[in-house]
């Protein structure tokens, strides 16, 4: 296995506040990997670092063997790295069609192969009743979908995703998780997500990232991490610990 | 017997308004007077009552309103020929609408006379169907000049000779404007003309709301004449900055407009006393010219207040308008082309003291009348206490003696 | 230098006057996010306020200024409560489209009822004094008493802003208005208060306008793109920022000004030639706009 | 070929519209066989000019979210690059109007690389102050005639002159600037589903989120106001020619800029009929509200303060202005 | 049985025409904790706003502590003691954590009382009191989720109604959230909980109630709830 992407010790600062330091890890392709790590870690830090969202103080990024580091955030999209954003506001006057339409026309000007890209994604992400209705009136597991059924629609080779499960129950994370998996497996994406539902963390992810204070504290599988003191004590919980060491052995 | 219908275009609404609302009076009364028998009044107009050549026909008048926007006036003028069939048209104030109508009149093969546009470039465009009655800038500045000059030569009523050498600097504050941008540029070329130096010629942003950094840069040059064209409102904040900063000079001079209008001289007070305007109509006028009192008579009467340049000039282009009709005794195009071309209006028979009503048939001015011109003006204070207008210039129909130099205020 | 003295002192304090105009307008634009193009009709509304009443009661123009400004909050809580409120359910396209008519019905509403010449006041302790203080520094006195209503009001504004609980208040409303309201602040009222101060303030600097300069239906739009520039420079919402930029935009118009004093100072023939007066507003756009490449979101912006 | 046959592809839309639509398309087709009054006709040349300038505003404007208020420096543009090289150059119509689209869209990316990283009201007042600087500049270029302006004289050409658009008669401009007009509303209809329609709604929607799928945000608005321009100052060369007068005051003055975004925005913003509708209700109530309160009843004003008041109106009742409540009404019978 | 504290009665809501709640009721009692879960677009956050009336309830009738309070307005109704914190956090983004929880003390005039508060929203959340200074547009989500609990601690509510106070909160922080919900419980708080964390908040309330698709399809204590087979089919993932 090659590495897709790897990060050499980035580092980004917001005034003294020290949001990411010195992180390096990398992406192999095909892998799975988590994030996790306490509110304000520097998570989506991470990810605005990756995706070019921000310029980092220091650091280097390789995608795919090209050093990112210094293109703009809609050059790397190009490039096949897309990602997702945590807060996500659609209100516009997109409907869900139109939205993933949008990510199709990354990579195609031609209205008719954007619209049958579409469709498809509509029909993988069982968007298709919802096509016509406008974004920001669906419920938030419908918006999500939408989300990654447009960030698919750019027909990345790295997919970054920002806490897509939040806010739903659990039916809906097992759908979730079902959508991811076909992302990765059906269609080949590597995938890194960012997630504090710990279900989802423990059963998708091959390899797991904890982050606290913007510093990485531990690197492993899901199910040594929740194991890690540092991790339990930072991020977990001695109650959650205690079930999914419970659930893991 | 049928109506002749001449269509009108003036500026009743907008920035101009007040003026329109004079040029309708004027216009109006004209009218009136043309096609009713008036005894009263020693004018050939006044005694006819309608077009006798016409079978009596009655003048209508059909006003539109341009707002000061040349492309409505260009609009109003189509409507004018095409859906109300005028036989001719009168107007507009504004030199740019009147540009824009002539040109559609010219398009179609109209006549029309223009009152009140002031405009020098009006007349130098070789058109067939364009006739302008009042004296345009140039020769209002040529006035302006001929008086300096008189001052040197001692031609002026109540003044010794000036030396030449003490009034020489002149400055000039236009609005940057068509018409400011004109009047600067034609200052310019008569100073050289004339042997005068123009110091500075200051093209200012209109309706600014300050002054100051203008006033200041004239008075540095010590100038012996300030010359300005500007309308009511920068004309009195100039005047008042001028008073705040102490800046003066022998002669201030205005190209008309501003400097005559009723709010200049009712909010500056005695400020005013001294100051020179140009102007084609003074109320002194009705005291030295018989028919110009009895018009003013009736039109005060009516109104409530003297005739202005603006409600002169209309007059007197209406009535153009019917004496050329009433030669004509046709409403062919072609046929009032013709009679204007060679039509001829004496000086008594005008409420303007003008010396009549010819235009230039061919030639770099064509269109022009030739027999107009101007007067300067100056505010004095009469026995009463009451500030009037007194004319200066020309030389020979001047009311008082000219106050020099301006006081300073 | 008395050039260069007097152009500086001129520009200051038009300057000052010009930020008391924007200040309404950065109030309002701070607290519903709108862009208000009728400010400038607010404008001539409180110059026709302090004139027609001042000519009906005989008193000083100067007495009028209490009038205007309750005039002016009078009909700023009014076009509140009876327009703007509704325009805030929009985006801002349908704001600007709002204002847009409300400049038209106003402006054409003082046409209609005052008609189009231009009116001036004609005396007053105000009118045509002005204060020579030498070295070509000449204070007229409306701008001196335009320049100390500037402080005044922006001091106050301030206060009221940053030191009361209304002030809280008013800061959360405009922040977030539904977040506001489940703090249990009266959100209503707070715009209803910030309309009546926007438009009192420039009502009043109408009301000293009219000392100086005339009044027709059409005098605000000028006014509206002067304050436009003054806010966005200073940053929208922003009142220190708006007295601030009022300042340098009253600098600016002076430019011709500075252009004569470094003239006779080079004595350098070029630039006599070059006449700056035509271009006294020009050059506050485009001060605008250079300073806007530099500073996006002007010189004390906030809000995004 | 798939490019022109989407010019036409109207599948979306329901069929009411369609049907409303076809029915104006042949009114106006057959309108100057009809014997209105001159009158009605420059009205409803305003009107066709109005839409389109109102078209070009809906792409950057209403689609793209970048109120723009200076558009009418590219009015500007084009009007004066088509009277100039005329009046100088004998220069046909053809030639300028095209020539003149090329300095605006060169002059709009010089404008628009700066200009475009600021947001919302900052933007818009920009835009203005730029439209504001150039009239000024206009003002006093003499080569463009200062404050004065040009003049194509009435004499020059002899009527019909189709190379340099000089009719004597209205209904020659009227065939052409329909024809014009039909093309936008094909080229408009194009554009909303192309791909660069698509990347500027996303934008408008959310700059960070658009880059995140790939795209120049920087860019697209370029490319989009570049659209925008050139249809505003087409149409300003054809008003050269039609009006044959131009002066900076009656080409670049913020009123032009603020009546071009006031049609849209009041028709609706973003919606491919709003710019019509905008113009199709303000231009004939202008005209015709002047013509019947404000010359006939002497009330100076009234005309404007009843025109104004239905701006208000609409706005408040309506934030995404007529198209919004026709929109409404639809969406209520359906529930 | 005393009076209900709030009680909402058969309301229903709805979207720019397209109704969402068809005739809920419920009640909540002083010093209870009510807890509704639903699945996502259920409708639990419009009722919550039709009970502070940012969205209108076109019928029905809500009333707190005995007033009718449906036609009330938003301020009116926080003034009366309803506190609400709602889903999508609304923080004044430029102000500093700080000046947020003051605002959120706006209908308090007590300054000892506000500094009281204070004290015990930080102690509640340290991380808080790190960042007092720190403007709430750049915190973290988690973080910003603090804030909001925190402000609608504030102001001494009579009830308070969290919408989601656990939405992207890291398992610790959850953890501790909930238990700072049960310590305000055992102060005898008055809470109306909105969750998605089905099991902890149906643990700690004493009353609960299911929507689907606005309607409720049941309701009743807890630890009832908890036992339901559709409840745990549905909600728990077993
Ligand atoms: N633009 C910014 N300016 C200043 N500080 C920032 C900015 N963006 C983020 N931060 C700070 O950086 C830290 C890391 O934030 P980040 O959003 O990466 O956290 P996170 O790990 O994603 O947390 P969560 O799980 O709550 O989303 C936080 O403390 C936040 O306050
Ligand atoms: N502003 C809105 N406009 C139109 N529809 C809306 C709006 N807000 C919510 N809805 C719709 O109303 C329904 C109920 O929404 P609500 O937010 O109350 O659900 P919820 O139970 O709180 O769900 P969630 O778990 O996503 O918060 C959903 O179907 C949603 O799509
Ligand atoms: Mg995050
Ligand atoms: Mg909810």
């Amino acid at each position: 296995m090659t590495a897709l992407v790897e990060v050499r010790n980035v580092t980004k600062s917001f005034g003294g506040l020290v949001a990411n330091k010195n992180i390096s890890f990398e992406a192999a392709r095909g892998e799975l990997l988590g994030i996790i790590g306490p509110n304000g870690a520097g998570k989506t830090t991470l990810f605005n670092s990756v995706a070019g969202t921000h310029r980092i103080d220091s650091g280097r990024i390789v995608f795919d063997g090209r050093d990112i580091t210094a293109l703009k955030a809609h050059e790397i999209a190009r490039l096949g790295l897309t990602r997702t954003f945590q807060i996500y506001a659609a209100s516009g006057d997109l409907t869900v069609k139109e939205n993933i339409m949008v990510g199709c026309f990354m990579k195609t000007g031609s209205r008719s192969v954007a619209s049958a890209r579409a469709d498809g994604l509509l029909r993988d992400f069982q968007l298709e009743p919802l096509a016509r209705h406008m974004v920001g009136e669906l419920p938030i597991a419908a918006q999500k979908r939408v989300v990654m059924a447009t960030a698919m629609g750019t027909e990345p080779k790295l997919l970054l995703l920002d806490e897509v499960a939040a806010g739903l129950t659990p039916h809906e994370v097992d759908a979730t998780v079902a959508s991811i998996r076909f992302i990765h497996q059906d269609l080949g994406v590597t995938v890194i997500l960012i997630e504090h539902v710990m279900e989802m963390v423990m059963n998708v992810c091959h390899r797991v990232l904890v982050l606290d204070y913007g510093e990485k504290i531990a690197e492993g599988l899901p199910r040594d991490v929740v194991k890690d003191p540092g991790v339990i004590k930072a991020y977990l919980g001695e109650r959650y610990a205690r079930e999914y060491t419970a659930e893991s052995s | 017997a049928e109506t002749i219908k001449i269509g009108v275009i003036y500026p009743l609404t907008g920035g101009a308004a007040a003026e329109g609302r004079e040029l309708r009076a004027g216009a109006e009364l004209a009218a009136r007077i043309a096609n009713d028998v008036m005894p009263g009044i020693d004018m050939d107009m006044a005694r006819r009552g309608g077009i006798t050549s016409l079978g009596g026909a009655k003048i209508e008048l059909i006003f539109k309103d341009h707002e000061g926007n040349p492309t409505l006036g260009a609009d109003l003028a189509k409507q004018l020929i095409l859906d109300n069939k005028v036989v001719g048209i009168l107007g507009c104030y504004h030199s740019s609408v009147t540009k824009t109508v002539s040109a559609v009149c010219e398009q179609y093969g109209i006549p029309m006379i223009n009152d009140s546009s002031t405009s020098p470039a009006l007349t130098q465009r070789d058109f067939k169907w364009f006739w302008r009655t009042t004296p345009h800038d140039v020769t209002f500045t040529r006035d302006l000049f001929e008086l300096l000059k008189g001052l040197t030569e001692g031609k002026v009523k109540g003044v010794p000779a000036v030396p030449g050498d003490q009034i020489k600097k002149l400055v000039s504050a236009c609005e940057k404007t068509e018409w400011g941008s004109q009047v600067s540029e034609t200052i310019e070329g008569f100073a050289k003309q004339y042997g005068f130096i123009v110091q500075k010629s200051m093209l200012y942003a209109a309706k600014s709301a300050d002054l100051s950094s203008e006033v200041r840069s004239l008075q540095a040059v010590k100038p012996d004449a300030m010359l300005f064209a500007s309308y009511a409102s920068d004309a009195i904040l100039m005047v008042k900055t001028l008073k705040a900063q102490k800046a003066c000079a022998k002669i201030i001079w205005g190209q008309n407009a501003g400097f005559e209008a009723p709010e200049f001289r009712s909010t500056l007070g005695d400020d005013v006393v001294g100051i020179l305007t140009r102007t084609v109509f003074a109320p002194r006028v009705a005291a030295v010219k018989k028919v110009s009192g009895q018009v003013n008579e009736l039109y005060k009467k009516e109104i409530g207040h003297d005739l202005s340049g603006a409600s002169a000039r209309a007059f007197t282009g209406l009535q153009t308008w019917v004496e050329i009709l009433e030669k004509a005794g046709s409403t062919k195009p072609e046929d009032i082309q013709k009679t204007a071309n060679s039509i001829s209006i004496p000086g008594e028979q005008l409420i303007v003291p003008w010396r009549g009503i010819k235009f230039a048939a061919a030639g770099a001015d064509r269109g022009q009348n030739e027999l107009g011109s101007g007067i300067i003006g100056q505010y004095q204070k009469d026995k009463d206490g009451n500030i009037v207008l007194e004319i200066i210039y020309p030389f020979d129909v001047s009311t008082a003696n000219m106050i020099y130099p301006f006081k300073a205020f | 230098m008395e050039i260069l003295v007097g152009s500086l002192v001129a520009g200051l304090l038009i300057g000052m006057l010009f930020a008391l105009i924007a200040l309404g307008l950065t109030i309002i634009f701070g607290m519903m996010d709108i862009v208000n193009f009728a400010h400038g009709e607010f404008l001539m509304l409180g110059m026709y306020t302090a004139l027609l009443t001042s000519q009906a009661s005989g008193l000083d123009p100067l007495l009028m200024i209490p009038v205007a400004g309750a005039v002016g909050y009078a009909l700023g809580v009014a076009c509140y409560y009876g327009f703007v409120k509704f325009l805030l359910r929009g985006p801002m396209v349908a704001q600007l489209l709002g204002t847009f008519g409300l400049m038209l019905f106003l402006r054409n509403l003082a046409l209609l009822l005052f008609g189009s010449e231009d009116r001036t006041i004609h005396s007053g302790v105000l009118v045509n004094r002005a204060f020579d203080l030498g070295m070509g520094v000449v204070v007229p006195a409306t701008k001196l008493a335009g320049a100390v209503m500037a402080v005044i009001s922006f001091a106050a504004v301030w206060l009221l802003m940053h030191r009361t609980r209304t002030g809280k208040a008013m800061v959360a409303t405009a922040l977030n208005r539904q977040g506001a309201r489940y703090m249990g602040i009266s959100t209503e009222r707070m715009n209803g208060l910030a309309w009546g101060i926007g438009a009192a303030t420039v009502t009043i600097a109408g009301a000293l306008l009219v000392n100086f300069w005339s009044v027709t239906p059409y005098v605000g739009l000028l006014f509206t793109m002067i304050a436009f520039a003054i806010v966005a420079l200073g940053g929208f919402g922003s009142v220190p920022g708006a007295f601030f930029a009022g300042l340098i935009v009253g600098l600016i118009t002076e430019i011709p000004g500075f252009w004569d004093f470094f003239t006779y100072l080079t004595g350098s023939s070029w630039m006599a030639g070059i006449s700056m007066t035509p271009f006294k507003y020009t050059w506050v756009y485009l001060a605008y706009f250079l300073i806007m490449l530099i500073r996006p979101r002007g010189l004390f912006g906030w809000k995004n | 070929m798939e490019k022109l046959k989407n010019f036409f592809d109207f599948r979306d839309l329901p069929r009411l519209d369609l049907g409303i639509a076809a029915a104006v398309g042949l009114a106006l087709l057959v309108f100057p066989f009809f014997p209105f009054s001159s009158f009605a006709m420059s009205t409803v040349i305003q009107f066709l000019m109005f839409s389109l300038y109102g078209m070009g505003w809906n792409t950057i404007g209403g689609y793209g979210g970048q109120v723009d208020l200076g558009l009418a420096q590219y009015l500007g543009i084009g009007a004066y690059a088509t009277a100039v090289s005329m009046i100088r150059w004998n220069t046909p119509f053809w030639v300028s109007m095209p020539v003149g689209v090329l300095i605006a869209i060169a002059w709009c990316s010089v404008i628009g690389y700066s200009v475009f990283r600021l947001k919302g009201h900052y933007f818009a007042i920009a835009t203005i102050a730029t439209s504001l600087v150039l009239k000024d500049i206009f003002e006093v270029w003499r080569f463009v005639g200062a404050a004065r302006g040009l003049e194509i004289p009435a004499t020059r050409f002899s009527s019909p002159d189709f190379l340099h658009l000089f009719f004597t008669q209205d209904d020659t401009y009227y065939y052409i600037i329909l024809a014009f007009f039909f093309i936008g509303i094909l080229y408009v209809n194009w554009f909303r589903k192309s791909r660069l329609g698509f990347q500027l709604r996303s934008i408008k929607d959310n700059e960070e989120v658009a880059r995140s799928l790939g795209i120049n945000v920087q860019w697209a608005k370029i490319k989009t106001y570049a659209v925008a321009v050139t249809f505003v100052s087409a149409v300003g060369s054809f008003h050269a020619c039609y009006v044959k007068n131009i002066e900076p005051e009656d080409t670049m003055s913020l009123d032009i800029s603020i009546l071009i975004a006031l049609m849209a925005m009041l028709g609706g913003a973003g919606s491919l009929w709003g710019p019509l509708i905008g113009a199709g209700i303000l231009i004939p109530l202008k005209s015709y509200l002047k013509e019947w309160l404000g010359a006939r009843a002497g009330l100076v004003g009234i005309d404007l303060v009843i025109y104004g008041a239905i701006i208000m109106f609409i706005s408040a009742v309506e934030p995404r202005g007529v198209w919004g409540i026709v929109e409404r009404i639809r969406r209520r019978k359906r529930a | 049985m005393p009076e209900p504290l709030l009680q909402v009665k058969a309301i229903k809501v709805r979207y720019s025409g397209l109704p969402v709640i068809h005739g809920v009721s419920l009640e909540v009692y002083p010093g209870e904790t009510v807890c509704v879960v639903g699945s996502n677009g259920a409708g639990k956050s419009t009722i919550l706003r039709a009970v502070m009336a940012a969205q209108r309830a076109f019928e029905g009738e809500i009333r707190f502590g005995g007033v009718a309070i449906h036609d009330k307005r938003t301020e009116a109704i926080v003034r009366l003691g309803v506190v609400y914190v709602p889903e999508e956090k609304m923080l004044f983004r430029p102000l500093s954590v700080e000046e947020n929880l003051l605002l959120g003390a706006y209908c308090l005039e007590d300054r000892q009382r506000i500094a009281e508060n204070l004290e015990f929203v930080f102690t509640l959340f340290p991380r808080l009191r790190e960042r007092r200074r720190q403007a709430a547009s750049t915190l973290s989500g988690g973080e910003q989720q603090m804030v909001a609990v925190g402000r609608g601690l504030m102001s001494n509510p009579r009830i308070l109604m969290l919408d989601e106070p656990s939405l992207g909160l890291s398992p610790l922080l959850v953890d501790e959230l909930f238990d700072a919900i049960v310590k305000l419980k055992k102060e005898g708080l008055t809470i109306l909980l909105v969750e998605q964390n089905v099991r902890e908040s149906l643990e700690m309330s004493d009353r609960g109630y299911v929507l689907q698709t606005g309607k409720v399809v049941q309701e009743g204590s807890g630890a009832e709830l908890l036992q339901d087979d559709s409840v745990r089919k549905a909600f728990l993932g077993l």
